[in-house]
């Protein structure tokens, strides 16, 4: 639909507003509290009063070297952008080890700085987090994109105690 | 786009003749930012003179002269650089004293109207603090001495600003907050006014214009009511002073607050007024330098109101700045200014109530609202409304305006804000309207 | 007058080559003010620079230009000058934090230092009295709940910014206030340290220099007996960091404030630094917008440092301004900005000390002391001593300088202080000295 | 003396220090508390931390009409403005009736605004305050000259009442 606009809209909001990013927004994944859980946290975005709350359990994978996996459900009132990184989110770490999670939500942040500084990420690590790279572009909705994975690390945090967390980040 | 921006800067549409005998062209030429253009070479349709106002090149001249010609601290010195400083400092209290009707020995300068209302708040913290262990306060400082029991009244539609120093007050003294509500149609509801306003009240603080309904709320049954029960009535005036002809005596207000940087002033400084028996009884809030009477190492006396307020090197170029802004106002008068303002609110709101899909969250007609107009559209939140509009040149606020309760009170978690001041014309109430359909398409809504 | 002022503005003297590699035309160049004369057509001789410091010319260039381009309400909206509006003022908080060797996200703007140490002296006052009540507290916030026997420290040479809030405190708070006292040359007296410093002290405050003597404190044997018995560690550096290259980690502090105008920047910004982990302990001061996390009518909660203490629309001209006085700054070197000013105040101190009837108050020697210099004349008041001066073109300070305990330690009512900054020079100490003997012959002393 | 200087100093300064305040300064009058008084007032100009001590008293005159008159006696340190005001005060109000002594007084509260707007003094009844009017273009000065002044306007509203004194002032 942006080629509607095409003429007028300034490419940068065509690179925010990728296809992929309404997409998501409109056809959430994920959404729904769902029970067990370890932890349950509740994020505001205190610019617009946006919220989250989502839920962490870790399960130890079936097999292998007892790798913790993620298990993730979240309710969540929003902008496109928390609303469709919430709903990218959930696809990119349900059900993978937690560090593997945490190593993307890092690849996000990272991202997210690419307007004011140099950064580093791995696209393979982003996956389909890198159609966020435009967000980064508008430093008001930064916080938007982040307001799941901040949640999400909080959990994890709260789950795995913040040293892990924290590890995970240099 | 319909309206005819230009990419290489400068408002070139020419308005409508203005029935008011006001030249918008020629104000706009006075504010240098209205040249820039946003955006990959949009023309800036600046509508969030709620948030800030843009300023005109005497505002920005003056504070300038001040600092090349007579910069210096003032109240502290005898060499004619402090004179003048003073001087001007001085001068600068005068005119914006005059502008809303007030002695100038009455008028505090404050760094925003946040810590002017803060300065309000606390009196009742310190000089509660103080009576709880018997120090001095100033003669008549008991109506700011509470106790558990006693109550303090806002409304739902205040700004935080005026809403939490009071909440922070009550944690401290015991006091309990009430409020008044807020009609469906966006009015202070005064049903209550009579039972939530009583003889416990100590204080009545109110908006005088919402910064996020736009509803003017009617001064007078407040100020009887707060007389009548002997609070204190307290004015957060932030949206109407730079707006509409104020008179401080008109009110009926005990102590008024409002923000220089919203009146096409400088950032930076704020005022507070008060009933000079008022200030008069007030514990100092902040302390330091220039507000003593006598400084010993084991204790302190205060010096008479305002310096009693005005503790340490004052904003002296900011006020000699929003003195030159006040100037600006009266050269076009306040009554063309607020004239030119309530015309384009009616444009505005009658070319909004056109849109399907969208909702104005407040008054829908200029009666008793200002030119600041919040809404929502249907399927599309805010934020991502501003940012389409945002891309069309057109400068909006979203969020819930730092009046978080009030969007609680009409179900919506933010709205778009529109905003008017002197220089808008309906040029710009256009390009909002075309911004607005744009973002229906945009999002898939239209 | 021997020095060759002009009539017509502008300081046409040269002043000798410095060994410091330091152009003192080219630096008074870039100040306006220094080009316009006072008292029939004299040239302005600014010695005045502790009450407030003059601006260059980028100053004034960024702030305006701020206005002109980028000018908007920061942290509140998603158009493009907001974002501008915030990037600039978040851009300056950085380089002002890097100036003194801090993260950004400690540094909090305040309207002067005045405010910044009212917020730490607040600090105290709000955590007692929350504390009293069971409401809600910052993580660690128990050091700044205070009961009687608890001990505030200060000193005899505080500026009364770093005095009356604490007198404040304790007034409120039941707490004690004690001090460390002044030798008899001028030096903070560590005798009694250990003992006036104990287990009972939860803050020590003290004045990096003293604006009244130019005294400089050790700041390390404090910050190490602060720690030592647990208390905070506050230091006014408003007299230090215009003067000398300033590592808040090196000083040891918790808190350190200091005020913009003074270093070159604008009036109207303050700053207060604190180490992350102490300012995240500190509750609230001044409430409202922007400084919160959650609104209910009924409680709010509130943000992390910094936004915790800067509630409402803040001054971010001012923080643009005073980043440019920054890079100024950075650009000459403090390191030479250092020199060139010692090397000036041994010039004063010397041609002060040959003067027959003129006392220093405040070390004699550039050992440990900055430029701010006070003197007395025998037999004639300071307020004169600052007339005749004044009708000289020397701009000095004449008064208690806000340290009126000091003074009285000296058994003085007043001084006269001449204070130097980067743009003063050689003549300028010389038009002092030379209007020093036109005061003792004016009044028949000579 | 002010002659040694003629060449350099500006007007304004000769204007304000006149001869006549000058010797008040150096040979005051009236100095050293005395007893008996009504009423004793301390006054501090915040500013530079001056002083006056004043005691005020007053006395019926032995005939007439019963007129009350000033009976005065101080103590003050400050600057030559301050000291000499205080002298010329003494001079001007001792013995006097009160009514007197106060129109003296607004009159030269008068004087001082001088510099800022148009004002009305009576020179007659200002007498020799006259020779303050130099103060007036100095306004940081102009709290030094009224020092003195102000004490006795607050030990006369002790005296007989603010509204004697306030009335006066009309
Ligand atoms: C040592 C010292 N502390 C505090 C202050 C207060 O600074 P400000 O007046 O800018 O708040 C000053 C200057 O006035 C000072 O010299
Ligand atoms: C109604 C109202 N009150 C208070 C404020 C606070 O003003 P400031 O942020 O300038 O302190 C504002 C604006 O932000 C306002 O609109
Ligand atoms: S606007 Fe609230 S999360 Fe995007
Ligand atoms: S300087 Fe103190 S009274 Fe004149």
């Amino acid at each position: 639909m942006n080629a509607t606009l095409g003429r007028e809209t300034d490419p940068q909001l065509e690179a925010m507003y990728q296809e992929v990013i309404l997409d998501h927004y409109r056809h959430p994944h994920g959404r729904g509290l769902r029970e067990p859980f370890d932890t349950e946290v509740h994020h505001v975005n205190p610019v617009c009063g946006d919220e989250i709350t989502l839920r962490l359990s870790l399960r130890t994978a079936d097999e292998g070297a007892g790798e913790q996996e993620v298990n993730l459900s979240f309710e969540a009132q929003g902008c496109s952008i928390s609303q469709a990184a919430a709903s990218v989110m959930f696809e990119q770490v349900e059900g993978v080890p937690l560090t593997r999670a945490l190593a993307v939500g890092e690849q996000f942040r990272e991202l997210m700085d690419s307007a004011t500084r140099e950064v580093n990420v791995d696209e393979e690590t982003l996956g389909d987090g890198i159609a966020f790279a435009g967000v980064a572009r508008y430093p008001a909705r930064v916080k938007c994109a982040l307001l799941p994975w901040m949640a999400l690390r909080d959990a994890a945090a709260r789950v795995v105690g913040p040293e892990v967390v924290e590890g995970d980040r240099e | 786009m319909s309206t005819s921006a230009s990419a290489t800067g400068g408002p070139t549409v020419s308005s409508p003749a203005s029935s008011t005998g006001f030249d918008l062209d020629r104000v706009r030429a006075d504010f240098p930012i209205l040249r820039r253009t946003v955006r990959g070479g949009k023309r800036l349709v600046y509508l969030d003179s709620a948030a800030t106002s843009q300023k005109p090149v005497e505002v920005l001249d003056a504070e300038r002269a001040f600092y090349e010609v007579s910069n210096a601290a003032v109240h502290r010195g005898a060499h004619q650089l402090a004179e003048e400083a003073t001087e001007a400092y001085e001068q600068a209290r005068r005119r914006i004293a005059g502008f809303v009707g007030a002695a100038a020995g009455d008028l505090i300068f404050t760094k925003n109207a946040t810590e002017a209302l803060n300065l309000a708040a606390y009196s009742f913290t310190n000089a509660t603090a103080k009576s709880a262990v018997g120090a001095d306060l100033p003669d008549g400082a008991e109506r700011f001495v509470l106790k558990p029991g006693d109550e303090i009244v806002v409304t739902e539609m205040e700004h935080h600003a005026n809403l939490v120093p009071w909440q922070e007050v009550c944690v401290k003294t015991g006091a309990r907050l009430r409020w008044l509500g807020i009609t469906d149609d966006g009015r202070l509801d005064l049903s209550r006014l009579g039972e939530i306003v009583n003889e416990r009240t100590k204080v009545l603080a109110v908006v005088h214009q919402s910064n996020l309904l736009g509803t003017i709320n009617p001064l007078k049954p407040l100020a009887e009511r707060a007389r009548e029960v002997g609070a204190l009535f307290v004015v957060d005036a932030c949206q109407s002073v730079p707006h509409v002809p104020v008179d401080v005596a008109d009110t009926g207000a005990d102590l008024i607050a409002w923000s220089g940087h919203k009146m096409l002033g400088p950032m930076g400084i704020g005022c507070l007024w008060g009933r000079a028996e008022v200030l008069a009884a007030m514990p100092p809030f902040i302390t330091g330098g220039s507000m003593i009477k006598v400084v010993r190492m084991e204790s302190s006396t205060y010096a008479d109101p305002p310096q009693r307020f005005e503790a340490g090197v004052p904003m002296a170029a900011q006020a000699v700045g929003l003195a030159a802004a006040v100037e600006y106002l009266e050269r076009l008068g306040m009554d063309v200014v607020a004239a030119h303002e309530r015309e384009l609110t009616g444009y505005l709101l009658n070319r909004m109530r056109e849109l399907s899909g969208v909702a104005i969250i407040g008054p829908e007609t200029t009666v008793d609202r200002g030119g600041t107009v919040s809404f929502v559209i249907d399927g599309v939140h805010a934020h991502d409304v501003g940012q389409v509009l945002d891309d069309r040149g057109v400068a909006v606020r979203v969020g819930h305006h730092c009046a978080w309760p009030t969007c609680e009170r009409f179900g919506v978690r933010a709205t778009a804000r529109a905003s008017l001041a002197v220089y808008n014309g309906r040029d710009d109430v256009d390009a909002l309207i075309d911004a607005i359909g744009d973002t229906q398409r945009f999002f898939g809504t239209r």
